[in-house]
C-alpha cells in the first residue's frame, strides 16, 4: 500500500467506519458524502449507511461511512469511531462501538457517555456546535469542524479534504465561503489533535485512485438513463428515489431533456407511457405507495406494448411505513402484481455498475420487446453513497427494436400493429410517421389494434404478447456466481444485499465454511433454468432478503420446486444486513 | 384541402340517435377545416361510450385509461409538440375520476384539446349517475335520486387558469365544429365540452331539453370572451346553459415554456450516445 | 320425475340448453333472467352463460339457458336450441348446435343459415321482431314472443310463465302493460307450435321446487353483505361489479344502509376505511383495473389494522381487456400485490352458498382480525344466474372481534390500539367512545399509535401483524373436497370454474377415470397442509384455471412444492370453462 | 368549558419557526372555544410535515395516505355524523395529489372542515416545487424554475360550490382560530386554507412575504361574504392574498341529504340478523 501521506498513527486495518450520530436537520448527509468523496481520492473503497427518521427536524438521525480496501460492503456490525452531537443518541448508540474505539461526543454531561469497562473505548469531548458558534458564529460550521476532525482520526490527506470542499462551494458559493469552510476544517483537525493521541488514531494511507466513481445508486440509475437516451421523465416527490429526479432536473437541460412533475403517480406513468408511445425513451420513478398507484398503467403498457421504464426505490412498507429506510418487500407486487396476466421484465441492480448498465438495457429491452421494464433497486442501495469502477460508457448501445421508419412503413403492404409474429414482436411506427397511422388500445384487439372481443382473437393475441416472455430471455442479465462453484453452502440474494452476503462468505470462509453465492438479476422473466442448476449444486440453500415474508423465496419456489430445503435468512428491521446477520443464521443453522 | 371524409374510419356503433355521433362529426369537420394530416393528429380517448371515437376517426389514436386522457396525451404532446393532440373524454371521465389531472392540466395550460362529452350519465357502463347529473336524479346507482349536487367544467376551468373555454351541443354540430376549429388552432390548453344526449340511458336530458336551456354567448349583447367576471357571471346563472366561445385569454402554454429554445422534438432526438459528454458528466462523481 | 304439466315431447333428457344470439341491445339479459327463474320454479337446475361485448349496441352479444338436473354445470359445450335474432349471428353461433337440434331464426333470408347436411337439425324462421312490430306495434315486445315460443319448445307450464311475468312488471308497470306482455308470450308460443312439430320439442316436467332460489353471484355477496350487517357501501362503478351495487342501492335504505359514489375507486376503498375506522361494517366492489387502484389504500388496511371487505369481480384483463367476460387473472395480484408486507385474507367463493357464506364470514374476519378481507369472484361468478338451495340465514352470526366497549375501557390501565398481544390482534375502540381516545398510523408506529421507527419496534410490530395470518387459520373455510377419495386424477380449482370441473369428472368416471377435486376456497392465507394433503393422494394433479399464466399453479408451488408435477388446464379465450376442455386435457395428457 | 391545553398532546418536532405550530395552536383554541370534547372529534391527516398534527392534537386520529385525507375523512363522517370530523392537508396532499378528492368532497358538500396548510412547498420530502408555488420558484424539484402557474384552491372551491371559503395566516394564530371555530360549526364542506411559512425549506414565501400580501376581508368595505360575483371578484386579484371568511351560503349537507330520518349513526346500528327481515328479502330470488 502506498502510504504517501505518511501521517503517523495505528496501522490501518484495512477496514475502518465511522458512525456519526445526530439528529435531522444536523446536516449528517452532506458531512458523509463529503467523507466518502475524500476517502474514494483517497483510493479506499466507500460505503455510507444512513439511518434517517422521515421527519425533517428532532429525531435521532444517523450515518455510518466505511472505508474498505475491498469493494462491495455490507453494513458494519461495529464502528471503530463515534462521533455524536449529543449525549442521549450517544448513549443509544455506543453499543456498535468496536473495543477499543474512540467516541467523541459534544454533550454537556460531566461522564463520558454509556457504561463501559474504562479500556473498552477513549471517550472525548468534542465541542463542534459550540467551536463552529463561537468562532463562526453560526452551528453551520459544525459539520466543516466534524470533517476536520474526521480528517485527523482517519489521518487523511488535509490538501484532498480542502479540495472537495473547494469544489463544492466554489462555483456556487465563491471563494470566500470556501476559506471560511475550510478554516473550520483545519480547526476539526486541530481540535482533534489536541484531543486523541496520535497513536489511537487510524491512518488511511493513499493508494491509487483512478478509473473509480462514488455516487448512489438513483445517481447510477439517472446517470444511465441520460446514457441511454431517455429525454423524457415525469415523476411524483417520494423518498427514496427522488435522487433520481434531481439529478435529471440538473443535468437534463443540457441534454434537450424534460423533467415533469405531474400531480400524482397515476399521471406520472401514464404521461411517461405517452411520452414513449410518442418516441420518446421515457421513464418514471418511485417508491412504495406510489408503485402501488403506478399498477393500473403498468397493466396499460403491457396489454398496449408500450416501451416504458419504471425505476422503483424500494421503502419500508406497508402503506407509508418507514419512508426513509431499506427494505425489499415489493418484489412480489412487480412480479405477480396489477391485473392481468401480461409480459413484464422486472431488473435487480446489486451493484452501481449494474443500476448504470442495467438502466441502459432497460430502455433497449423496452423498446425491443415492447413491455414496461422496472428497475428494482432499495433504499439501501439507492440513497447510500458507494465507491465503484468507472462505467463503462462503451458498452452503452441504443437498440429500439422493431421501430419502423417511414421508409420501411412504405415498403409494406399493410402495417399491423399487433401483427402476431413468431416471436411475438411486433413492428411499430410513431405518430407523425407517413404510412404508420394505427389505434393503440388497452382493451383486447385485433392486429390492427382495433377493440376485438372474440374467443379466437383473445387467444392468438394473450399468446402473442406472453410470447415475447420468452423470447426476450436471451437478451436478460443472467443470475450471477460469486465463490466457489464446488461449496455446499449457497446464498441466493437480490439487490444491495449482495455486498453483506459477499462479506459473509469471506468470513465464513475464514472459519472454515465455503460459500458461493447466486445473485438474481432478473427477477422476471424468472431464471430457473439457472437457479435450478445452481440448486443441484447445493448442499444447504439461504435465501436471502431485506423483508419479513421472503418474497423472494416465495418466487423462487413458484419457479423452481427445488428439492432441497430453501432456507430464509430476512431481516425486517428496516435496517440493511450486516454480515453478521447473516453468519449468525448460517451457523445457527443445524441441518 | 383535405376533407372530413378523410378523417372517417368503419362505421361506428353508438346507439342510433347518440350524441355521439354529432361529435365525431364536428371533430371531422374541424379537422378538414384546418387541412390537418391525419398522420399529425393524435387523438387519445378514455374508457366509455366517447372512447370509442378515435376506432372512427382516421388519425393516430391510442385509448387509453378510465380518466387518464390527460396524462396520456400531455406525455403525447410534450413529446412531439409539433403533433395536434386532442383528448375525448366523459362526464364520468374527465370530472368524476379524471378530475385531478382536469384542474392540472388547465392549470398547467397544456397544449391540448379536450372534449368532454358530457351526456350527464355513465354510458358504457349502463346508466350511473354522473358528477354533471342533476340532484334528484334517478339511475341503477341512485334509484332512489341523487343527493349530489352537480359540477361545471367550465366554472372549474376558470377557476384553474383556463386559456379557452367552451361548450357545445352535439344537436348543433356546425358551430360544434367551429368551436372544435378554434380549440384546435389555440396554443394552450383548450376545453370544448358537448352537451350530448345519451338517447338509450338518460331520458331526462335530451335533445329537446338541452335545446330548450341553450344559451349562445355570441348572441348575447356585448358578450366578450376576454373579461373574465363576465364569464364568471355568465356561468353562474343556474337557469341558462351557455355555449360558444366562453371564455379565452392569452397566456403561455406549457410546452412553449419547458420546450423553449429546443429545435427537435423529445422524440426526434438523436439518441446515439455521445461517449465525450457523457465521460464529462461522469467526471462529477469523482 | 313428476311430469305434472304433462305436455307431449321429447323425452327430457335431464339436460337442455337454448342458445339465443343476436346483438348488444336486443334485450336478451332479461329474456334469460326470466327462463331461468321460470326453470327454477318448474323444480329445474338452471344456469345463464352470457357472452355480452363490451358494447351498448350492435355487437353480437348471445347467452345460453341451461336446465338440468344436476347442480353445479359448466358452460355446455353444445346446445339444444340456437334461437337468432338475425342470419349473420346464426351462422357465427350455428357450429354449437347438437345433432338434432332445433334452430330458429329471424333472419330474412331464403335458405338456412349456415351449411349442415339436411337431417343435422330442424331449422325454422321465426319473426319475433316482425310479430312485435305488426301485432304490438313495437319491436321491444319481441323478447316476450320469444319466451312463448321458448316456453312451447321447452314445454314448460305456460302458467309458470306468466306468473313470472306478472311478478315483475305488476307492480312496476301495472296490470296493462302485464296484459300486452302476457299476450304476446301466447303469440310466441302458437307460433312456435306452428312451426315445430310436438315431437320434435322437448317437455321439461314439473318438479317440486322448495328451498331454492336463482340468483347471480353478485346479489348473493350483496344479500350476504346485508345480512352480516354491513351498513356502509362505497364504489365507482364497474363491469361486472356493479350488481352488488345495484342491489344494494335497491335494499338498502329498508336497513338504514347507505350507499355512496365515490369518484374513483381510490376513494372508494379510502371512504370504506373511513366508515370502518368508525364503526361501520363497510365494504367495496371494484374489478380489474378498479382493483389496482385500491392497492395503495389495501397496504394502509393492513398497516392500519382496519376491518374493511373488498369483493373484487375478476373479468377479462390486462388494462381495460374484455370489461364483460370472464377470466380469473388477478388472483396473484391480491395474494402478492400492494407494496410491503401485510396480513390479508383472500376468500373465492365457487358456489352461491359460498357466495353468501363468505361475505358473512369476510365481515366477520375482517373485525376478528382487523385486516383487509376479499371476496374474489369472477365474471361468470358474479353476473350469470344459477339456481341454489336457500341460504342457511339460521348460520347468520355477527361477531365484532376484540371491539370494546366504554365499560371495557374504563377497566383498562391504558388503552393500547396497537397491543402486542401472542396472537396480534390488539384490543379496538372506536371514535366517540370514552376512554378509547388513540391514533391510527400508516407509518409504522408503536402500541399507542404513534409514529416510531427504530428497529427493535418495527421487527415487534411486523412480527405482531403479522402473527394475525397464522392466529385466523382456524376461522377460514378450508379447501372442499369433491369426488372419491381414492381416485387417481385430482383436480385442483377454485371459484365458479368447479362445475365444469365437476361435470367433467362425471363425464371422466362414466369414461372410467375416477377423479376427485381440491376446491381452493381460502387463497391467502394459504391452506398448504390440506393441498399437500390431497396432493399426496394424488397420482395426476391437474390445476384449473381460467387465466393464461397459471395463477393458482404458481401460487400452489411457491407454497407446497410438491413432489408430484403439477399440470395446468388453462382457459385463457375469455369464456368459461366446458366441461369438454377439461376432458380433453385429461385424456390428452399423456403421463 | 375546555381549555386548549385539553387538546394538546406531546411535543411537536417541527423545525423551529415552522408555521404548523401556529396551526396546531388555532386548532386547539378553536376546538377548546367550541368545548368540543376530543372524544368526539376526529382529526385526518395527510402525509407531510401537516400530516404530524394530529399526534399532538388530543382526539382521535388517523394519519392516513398521501391525498387521501377527504374520503377517508368522509367515511368517518357518514359512518358517524356526530362527530365533528376535521382533515388537515398540504398544498401536496390537497391541492396536487389529492385535487379530485377535493373538488368532489366541496361539490357534494359533505360535512367536514378541510385545513389545507399551505407552505407552496413539498415539506417532508426536502423540498420540491407544489401546485402553489409561483411561476419560476426554484427548488430541487425545479432547480432552473418552476415552468407551471399556481392554482387557488379558494377559487376552485367556490367553482365548484363550496358552502364555506375561508383563508387564515399561520402568523396570525387569533384570526385563524376563529375561522376554524366558524369552519367547524359549519354543517356543509368549509375550506380553511391557510398561509403557512416552511421555515426550512422556502426561503420565497417568509412570514414577512406573506404579511405583506394580505388583504383582510373583513376590512374591505362593503365586503359580503354572501356575493359570490365579489368573491370571484376578490379572489380573481392578483396583487393581494385575501384572508377572512371570503364565501359562504347555507347549502343542504351530503350527510344531512342521505343519512335524512335515520335516528341512530350508521357505526351505532344494532347488526344482529334480522332473520325474519332477511327471510322476505330471500323471497326476491325465488
Ligand atoms: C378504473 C376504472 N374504473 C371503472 C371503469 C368502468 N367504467 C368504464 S366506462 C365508465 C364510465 C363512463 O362514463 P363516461 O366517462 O361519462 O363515458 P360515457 O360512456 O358516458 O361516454 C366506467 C366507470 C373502468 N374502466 N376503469
Ligand atoms: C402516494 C405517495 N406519493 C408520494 C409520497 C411522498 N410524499 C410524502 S409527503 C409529500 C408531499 C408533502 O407536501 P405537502 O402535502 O405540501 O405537505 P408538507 O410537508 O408541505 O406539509 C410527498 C410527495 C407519498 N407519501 N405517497
Ligand atoms: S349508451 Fe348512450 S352514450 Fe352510449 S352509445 Fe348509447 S346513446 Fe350513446
Ligand atoms: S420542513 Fe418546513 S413545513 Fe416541515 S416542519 Fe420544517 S419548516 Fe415546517
Ligand atoms: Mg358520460
Ligand atoms: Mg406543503
Amino acid at each position: 500500500m502506498d502510504n504517501s501521506s505518511g501521517v503517523a498513527g495505528r496501522e490501518p486495518q484495512g477496514d475502518i467506519s465511522v458512525l456519526i450520530a445526530g439528529e435531522a436537520g444536523d446536516g449528517i448527509l452532506f458531512t458523509s458524502n463529503v467523507l466518502a468523496k475524500v476517502l474514494k481520492r483517497h483510493g479506499w473503497e466507500a460505503l455510507t449507511c444512513r439511518d434517517f427518521p422521515s421527519n425533517i427536524r428532532g429525531e435521532p438521525s444517523s450515518t455510518i461511512i466505511r472505508a474498505s480496501r475491498r469493494p462491495l460492503l455490507g453494513r458494519p456490525d461495529k464502528v471503530d469511531i463515534i462521533l455524536a452531537f449529543d449525549c442521549q443518541r450517544c448513549r443509544q448508540l455506543i453499543r456498535f462501538i468496536r473495543p477499543g474505539g474512540i467516541v467523541l461526543c459534544e454533550g454537556e454531561e460531566e461522564a463520558p457517555c454509556g457504561q463501559h469497562p474504562p479500556a473498552a473505548f477513549s471517550f472525548y469531548r468534542f465541542h463542534m456546535r459550540k467551536e463552529a458558534r463561537e468562532k463562526f458564529g453560526s452551528e453551520l460550521f459544525k459539520n466543516m469542524i466534524v470533517l476536520g476532525g474526521l480528517g485527523y482520526l482517519f489521518g487523511l490527506d488535509q490538501t484532498v479534504l480542502d479540495s472537495v470542499i473547494t469544489e463544492m462551494f466554489l462555483k456556487k458559493k465563491g471563494r470566500a465561503v470556501v476559506d471560511i469552510n475550510l478554516r473550520a476544517v483545519a480547526l476539526g483537525y486541530q481540535k482533534a489533535r489536541e484531543l486523541v493521541p496520535e497513536e489511537k488514531r487510524t491512518s488511511l494511507g493513499r493508494k491509487l485512485d483512478a478509473g473509480r466513481l462514488v455516487l448512489s445508486g438513483d445517481e447510477a440509475i439517472a446517470f444511465g438513463a441520460l446514457a441511454a437516451g431517455c429525454r423524457f421523465f415525469a415523476a411524483y416527490p417520494i423518498c427514496p428515489a427522488s435522487e433520481i429526479w434531481q439529478w435529471l432536473a440538473l443535468n437534463f437541460p443540457e441534454f434537450q431533456g424534460l423533467v415533469v412533475q405531474t400531480e400524482d403517480e397515476l399521471a406520472a406513468l401514464n404521461m411517461a407511457l405517452g411520452a414513449a408511445y410518442a418516441g420518446a425513451r421515457a421513464m418514471t420513478s418511485t417508491s412504495g405507495p406510489g408503485g402501488s398507484l403506478m399498477m393500473e398503467a403498468f397493466s396499460l403498457a403491457g396489454m398496449a406494448e408500450i416501451p416504458v421504464v419504471i425505476a422503483h426505490v424500494q421503502r419500508v412498507g406497508p402503506s407509508t411505513g418507514i419512508p426513509t429506510k431499506t427494505e425489499q418487500s415489493d418484489l412480489t407486487q412487480w412480479v405477480f402484481g396489477a391485473h392481468g396476466d401480461f409480459p413484464r421484465i422486472i431488473l435487480a441492480p446489486g451493484t452501481l455498475e449494474e443500476c448504470f448498465d442495467f438502466t441502459v438495457a432497460a430502455f433497449n429491452l423496452a423498446e425491443m420487446y415492447q413491455c414496461p421494464v422496472v428497475l428494482l433497486t432499495e433504499e439501501d442501495m439507492g440513497q447510500n453513497s458507494r465507491t465503484t469502477p468507472d462505467f463503462d460508457l462503451g458498452r452503452v448501445t441504443v437498440d429500439r427494436g422493431r421501430l419502423l421508419t417511414e421508409r420501411d412503413l412504405a415498403g409494406l403492404a399493410e402495417f399491423k400493429r399487433y401483427a402476431i409474429t413468431p416471436d411475438g414482436i411486433s413492428p411499430r411506427s410513431l405518430p407523425s410517421q407517413r404510412g404508420g397511422l394505427h389505434m393503440v388500445e388497452g382493451n383486447e384487439h385485433n392486429e390492427k389494434g382495433f377493440r376485438q372481443e372474440d374467443a379466437a382473437n383473445r387467444v392468438r393475441m394473450t399468446e402473442k404478447r406472453m410470447r415475447k416472455l420468452e423470447t426476450c430471455r436471451k437478451d436478460l442479465p443472467p443470475p450471477r456466481r460469486w465463490g466457489e462453484g464446488g461449496a455446499a453452502i449457497g446464498f441466493l440474494t437480490i439487490g444491495s444485499v449482495l455486498g453483506a452476503v459477499l462479506e459473509a462468505g469471506e468470513e465464513l470462509r475464514r472459519r472454515g465454511h465455503e460459500t458461493k453465492t447466486l445473485q438474481i438479476r432478473t427477477l422476471w422473466p424468472f431464471p430457473g433454468r439457472e437457479v435450478s442448476e445452481f440448486l443441484s449444486l447445493c448442499r444447504r440453500a439461504f435465501v436471502v432478503e431485506n423483508n419479513f415474508s421472503g418474497q423472494l423465496h416465495t418466487l423462487i419456489r413458484s419457479q423452481v420446486c427445488p428439492e432441497l430445503e430453501l432456507k430464509k435468512v430476512l431481516n425486517y428491521s428496516a435496517q440493511p444486513f450486516a454480515p453478521a446477520d447473516i453468519i449468525r443464521a448460517v451457523l445457527g443453522d443445524r441441518t | 384541402m383535405r376533407k372530413k371524409e378523410d378523417f372517417q374510419f368503419d362505421k361506428p356503433t353508438w346507439c342510433r340517435g347518440c350524441g355521439l355521433y354529432g361529435v365525431l362529426e364536428a371533430l371531422k369537420r374541424a379537422a378538414a377545416a384546418l387541412d390537418l394530416e391525419p398522420e399529425n393528429m393524435v387523438i387519445v380517448t378514455g374508457i366509455g361510450c366517447h372512447g370509442r371515437l378515435n376506432s372512427h376517426f382516421r388519425a393516430f389514436g391510442f385509448h387509453g385509461l378510465h380518466g387518464r386522457v390527460l396524462p396520456l396525451a400531455s406525455g403525447v404532446k410534450l413529446a412531439n409538440s409539433r403533433l395536434t393532440v386532442a383528448g375525448v373524454s366523459g362526464d364520468g371521465d374527465a370530472y368524476s375520476i379524471g378530475m385531478g389531472h382536469f384542474i392540472h392540466a388547465v392549470r398547467k395550460n397544456i397544449g391540448l384539446t379536450l372534449v368532454v362529452v358530457d351526456n350527464r350519465i355513465y354510458g358504457l357502463t349502463q346508466g350511473q349517475t354522473s358528477p354533471t347529473s342533476s340532484l334528484g336524479f334517478r339511475s341503477i346507482s341512485t334509484p332512489f335520486g341523487s343527493k349530489e349536487y352537480p359540477l361545471d367544467g367550465l366554472k372549474l376551468a376558470l377557476a384553474a387558469g383556463g386559456s379557452f373555454i367552451s361548450r357545445g351541443f352535439s344537436g348543433e354540430v356546425g358551430p360544434l365544429a367551429g368551436l372544435m376549429e378554434q380549440a384546435l388552432s389555440h396554443k394552450g390548453f383548450s376545453l370544448v365540452e358537448v352537451l350530448s344526449p345519451c338517447v338509450t340511458h338518460n331520458s331526462v336530458n335530451t335533445y329537446g331539453w338541452f335545446r330548450s336551456r341553450l344559451l349562445k354567448v355570441e348572441q348575447e349583447p356585448g358578450y366578450d370572451p376576454a373579461d373574465i367576471r363576465k364569464a364568471w357571471a355568465l356561468l353562474d346563472r343556474e337557469d341558462r346553459l351557455p355555449v360558444g366561445l366562453v371564455f379565452r385569454r392569452e397566456k403561455a402554454a406549457f410546452q412553449e415554456m419547458v420546450l423553449e429554445g429546443r429545435d427537435l422534438a423529445l422524440a426526434a432526438a438523436d439518441l446515439r450516445p455521445d461517449r465525450a459528454r457523457l465521460e464529462k458528466i461522469m467526471e462529477k462523481f469523482r
